[in-house]
């Protein structure tokens, strides 16, 4: 058996609605369609009721998915790309992200949105979004980096009894596959030591790690041994699992694909700096996108963000510090 | 249509019950915020406070006919009278206004951000139009639970948040669901200082209805008795499946935007015009005309009002605010995630 | 209306002109996004294609009767014959899908994303509803600057797109401002794969217009006549200072959503519909039928398109993509602020 | 004379539109009325035609206003409080900031949000938005702390070609008072040290640069010297003026009034660690608002954000490091 990200993604919402039911679906096309990307092919066949297409209407279908959750359902929310997320922002950091704070009913909604670029997707089918919604209190931020992940992640945050965006990179939804769905899972909000190493940490999340993780690879060749960090969940931060292994190495490259004026590369060198000072031999450095929209044409956008090779040139120069 | 003789005759026997019921609520309104505002004056209340002088009869005529229990009420800034009417307890409001550490938000959301949603009351948001799609996803929810049954859920908005693109998402789903939903609009000619004419350009808001596929109607709000039948009328249609309502209630509002603005803006024909008619006077004169109270017993419910606000913001006054060291500073309800 | 006759001849005249014109930008956008969806197919663009297939007529019918160089037009995903009838040089659209640096964005964005604002077609940003109100401003900005005379902007969307609240707030806004704005709706029956019962209730999306105060036509967006017919008075209704104007064209999407999608969820009943008949066959035949052209002169206008598609694309082909080594990396026009 | 933060930007809008005709006003009850807290008093008495209340349209209001740019018109849009630009959030980032980029267009637009807490407003009308709108690639976000650079600074976003988020911030509008308006003045992307001092180096911005001021006064009694770096503009940030402070005091504190995840806070720290990290003598010290929604309640406020004590007990831990 072979199951990819993608396909990951949609049994973990098959094995949702069928455990429980409260879940449902509602987004975009994500009916007897099956969705953009058919992340929820056949879940409709299966499960008409719970399986529903909404109109072209974010902030309406995330104010719905509050509605429901005050009810006690668990609504999910496909949106068709995260980029278009931007339209239901105010009901989701507003009305969604404050629910539990204000009123002390929890807001159990799982908000998936199909992330990052891809190669030809351009400027608005490209974004990364993570930064944007972990800034609000009240959000948990997951992105997942494997199929594994995509799958545990996915199933603990429709079971999380908070407002979950889970960002799910578009780049690993076909090409990243796996042997098999995982038995045992680390919790969400733990960080992961993907591979590990003595010279250099590496902090980064979704698709990057596998640019990173190639990088790491590269090196090894010449002697340098990489240890890399998967933070999985953005928001909160597992500072622990980052601060050990920066014990262990002294040095430190976060990486995201996100535009470069904050974002996770920034809160992880930041609370490194803060909470972690004394363990670092080197200046902390960050690789993220440049700071400009993300460009259609794929010799720009592979330019544009950051990748194993870009992430090798920062590693070697950390190490040389 | 028929036997409409007949039917207007059984409605009459009802109306007067009702009529006297929701003026009971707006006189309790009136005489509440009555009080806020001089305490606000008073320079003790910090934030704002907006009041619904003038919108009673159409806030509470609307909430006094749904079911506390089983329907949803979804109030904003206007909506004391309606609140009062739909069964929230009046002390939640003066512990709010006043920062009681015992109002329904702890001191975390004050004056109108007050709510109840286990009771069908959700707690409003300030952006104008976002608690629409709420309450289509509270009927939702309750028709995939197969709990909907007769339920209606209704969201009140004013002239201006009729210009967001919230209320044009949520109308629209819940047109497209045939969510038994009713939007109130309280035309008060006014969204803070911007007539109508620079918010909309239709010749009735309760024209948009045919665009959305769903019925609308046209009251005059100042009237408590149309009031009543035109939110019977849309309640009874709701609850037969007959899918999203609005209503219009034309009138004006007889406060500033809040207690802080004495609306200069507003011209004196219109403060002079049918509009500018007071609907707790009007519901008064009503009442004893038809006799269905007589002056006495108004001027009794009046009194009572008194006292039970009086209670109230004493009861409220005497508590204390949060304690910001012991306060529970958590914005997660997940017990895994909270610090 | 006295002497409609004289005017229908009137605008016969010019009909047979308008229609052949229209015709000839119906036919280049076929042809070159039929040539299009084969180098798509045979893996050579990247990214998404969608077409207007069936929906020409509509598209170039209300373009091809704007003043390029006077008024606006902000064309969609499935506008390529309006966007030809408007003035965009082939080669723009060419450079734009083969990712030529020489094309308007110079590689940073593709397919359907580009324009040229100072010519009076902006280019698209995806988010559904979002170009309206920018039309909206450019129109407003005329006014202001006392330069709208007789300009009126037209902004194209899909049936789907009416759900957004950018849609509902750009609407608002024009008719509030009485903007020369004409909204042309192409209803062709779905929005990816969801089918129009499942975007709004309405009968008709041109229900919409009294709720916005403004004028509304509704029309078949097959009949080439029909629509050229149609965009000719509300055009004219808006020079005239009449406000906003809603054009809602039935019609049917004959391709998938995309080249990637063979579009499984419309039906073989709707596929052989009067909606499914194909524009530019009927156009052609009413040409021929009414002596507009005869069959050869039809014949030729393809060939030419042919021509000058071939030309195209052939052009973009031989060209090269954006060098990242040296591309201006700066998202800001500000000398002070570029890096 | 003497004149208030709020009279200041009233004074730049009134120039502005006097030396440009290109410059117009657009935002609810800013007409006759003058604006919800009268930034825009009898402006339209003196500009009627440019000068105009808008529907309650937060995303038509920044379409518009983009349109109007395509156009050559130089656009102020008055958010009512800067929370509810979170409707109006899509247009800002993804046409707004994005034109330029894409079609070579400027987008000389200006956004001003009237920003940040005071007692009583309570969640959704005491937000700081600056994190936001900093994030994308082609917005510049400036956060004026004084009166002189509340006028100046807002001059030159009017006409600077780009999309100018102006954070005015509401706590100062009446109690900041000046003897008059300037007449020099920095360029807005430059931060300016407004307190020299040894012992340590704060940067802040906005009303928060008033709390470190206080505290570092409260400090001097026992001959700690506090230097005080105001970025003024958070996008971009003047980093080598916050490097040339930390290289003479060797310690820094970051004060934002914004959310903990992420932020002004998170980015400036970040920066100086990658880029100052030798000049650090003690770890890096960020303080933020706690990371729940913006209470009420006028006790919970003042403990919700950072004040002059909390600032000054974290200057006294940085000290002892
Ligand atoms: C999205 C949004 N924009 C702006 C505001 C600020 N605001 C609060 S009340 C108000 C006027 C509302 O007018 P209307 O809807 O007619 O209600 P009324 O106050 O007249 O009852 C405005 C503009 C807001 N709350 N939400
Ligand atoms: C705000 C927003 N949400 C979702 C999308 C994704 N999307 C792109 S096209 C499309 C369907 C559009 O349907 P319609 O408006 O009818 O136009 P058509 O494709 O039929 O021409 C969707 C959902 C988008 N572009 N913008
Ligand atoms: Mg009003
Ligand atoms: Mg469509």
């Amino acid at each position: 058996m072979s199951i990819s990200y993608l396909e990951a993604i949609r049994e973990a919402q098959s094995l949702a609605l069928e455990n429980d039911e409260n879940v449902f679906i509602y987004g975009q096309d994500v009916g007897a369609f099956g969705g953009a990307f058919k992340a929820t092919k056949n879940l409709f066949q299966k499960y008409p009721d719970r399986v529903i297409d909404s109109p072209i209407s974010e902030d309406a279908m995330v104010g719905l998915a509050v509605g429901a959750a005050i009810e006690g359902m668990r609504p999910i929310i496909e949106m068709q790309f995260a980029d278009f997320s931007s339209v239901g922002f105010n009901q989701i950091v507003n009305q969604a992200a404050t629910l539990f704070w204000r009123t002390a009913v929890p807001c159990p909604i799982t908000i998936r949105l199909p992330s990052g670029g891809t190669p030809g997707s351009g400027p608005f089918h490209s974004q990364c979004m993570e930064t944007i919604y972990a800034h609000y209190p009240g959000t948990i931020v997951m992105t997942p980096a494997t199929v594994e992940d995509a799958y545990s992640m996915l199933l603990e945050a429709i079971a999380i009894d908070d407002p979950v965006i889970f960002c799910e990179h578009k780049y690993l939804y076909y090409h990243l596959k796996s042997d098999s769905l995982p038995k045992q899972t680390l919790p969400a909000k733990s960080a992961r030591i993907v591979r590990s190493g003595r010279h250099a940490t590496v902090v980064t999340y979704s698709a990057m790690l596998h640019e990173a993780l190639r990088a790491a690879d590269n090196m090894k060749n010449d002697g340098y041994e990489i240890e890399v960090v998967d933070l999985r969940c953005i928001k909160p931060i597992d500072m622990s699992t980052v601060l050990g292994s920066i014990a262990r190495t002294g040095r430190v490259l976060a990486i995201g694909e996100a535009f470069p004026w904050g974002g996770v590369t920034s809160e992880i060198i930041s609370r490194i700096s803060s909470e972690g000072f004394n363990l670092l031999d080197a200046p902390p450095v960050r690789l993220n996108s440049i700071d400009t929209p993300i460009p259609y044409h794929p010799d720009l956008w592979r330019y544009h963000r950051p990748t194993a090779s870009s992430v090798e040139e920062e590693l070697r120069k950390l190490i040389r510090e | 249509m028929a036997n409409s003789a007949n039917q207007n005759q059984k409605l009459n026997g009802k109306l007067s019950t009702i009529a006297v019921d929701t003026y009971r609520w707006m006189v309790l309104a009136r005489t509440f915020e009555d009080r806020i505002s001089n305490i606000y004056r008073a320079g003790k209340i910090v934030g704002g406070v907006y009041v619904g002088k003038g919108q009673e009869a159409f806030s509470a005529s609307l909430a006094s006919q749904l079911m506390k229990g089983q329907d949803i009420y979804s109030p904003l800034i206007r909506d004391m009278a309606g609140r009062a009417a739909f069964g929230e307890p009046l002390i939640d409001a003066a512990r709010t206004y006043l920062g009681s550490a015992q109002g329904p938000s702890v001191g975390r959301d004050g004056n109108v951000h007050r709510g109840n949603s286990q009771e069908g009351m959700p707690t409003m948001i300030s952006h104008l139009g976002a608690m629409i799609s709420v309450v289509c996803g509270m009927l939702f929810a309750r028709r995939l639970r197969k709990k909907l049954n007769t339920v209606v859920g209704a969201a009140c908005i004013g002239d201006g948040a009729t210009s967001t693109g919230a209320f044009h998402e949520a109308l629209n789903m819940a047109a497209v669901e045939k969510l038994p939903l009713i939007i109130s609009i309280a035309n008060n000619q006014f969204a803070y200082s911007t007539p109508t004419d620079r918010q909309f350009a239709c010749n009735e808001l309760v024209d948009r209805a045919a665009g959305y596929g769903v019925n609308g109607i046209n009251i005059n709000g100042t009237d408590l008795v149309e009031c009543i039948e035109g939110f019977e009328k849309v309640i009874s249609l709701a609850r037969a499946g007959d899918g999203p309502q609005i209503v219009v209630g034309n009138l004006l509002r007889l406060s500033g935007h809040g207690e802080h603005d004495d609306a200069p803006y507003v011209s004196n024909e219109m403060r002079s015009s049918d509009l500018g008619q007071d609907c707790l006077l009007k519901a008064k004169n009503k009442i004893i005309e038809e006799s269905w109270c007589t002056e006495n017993e108004c001027n009794e419910i009046q009194e009572q009002a008194t006292v039970e606000v009086n209670a109230a913001i004493a009861q409220a006054e005497s508590e204390k605010g949060p304690n910001p060291y012991s306060h529970d500073w958590n914005a997660y309800s997940s017990p895994s995630f909270r610090k």
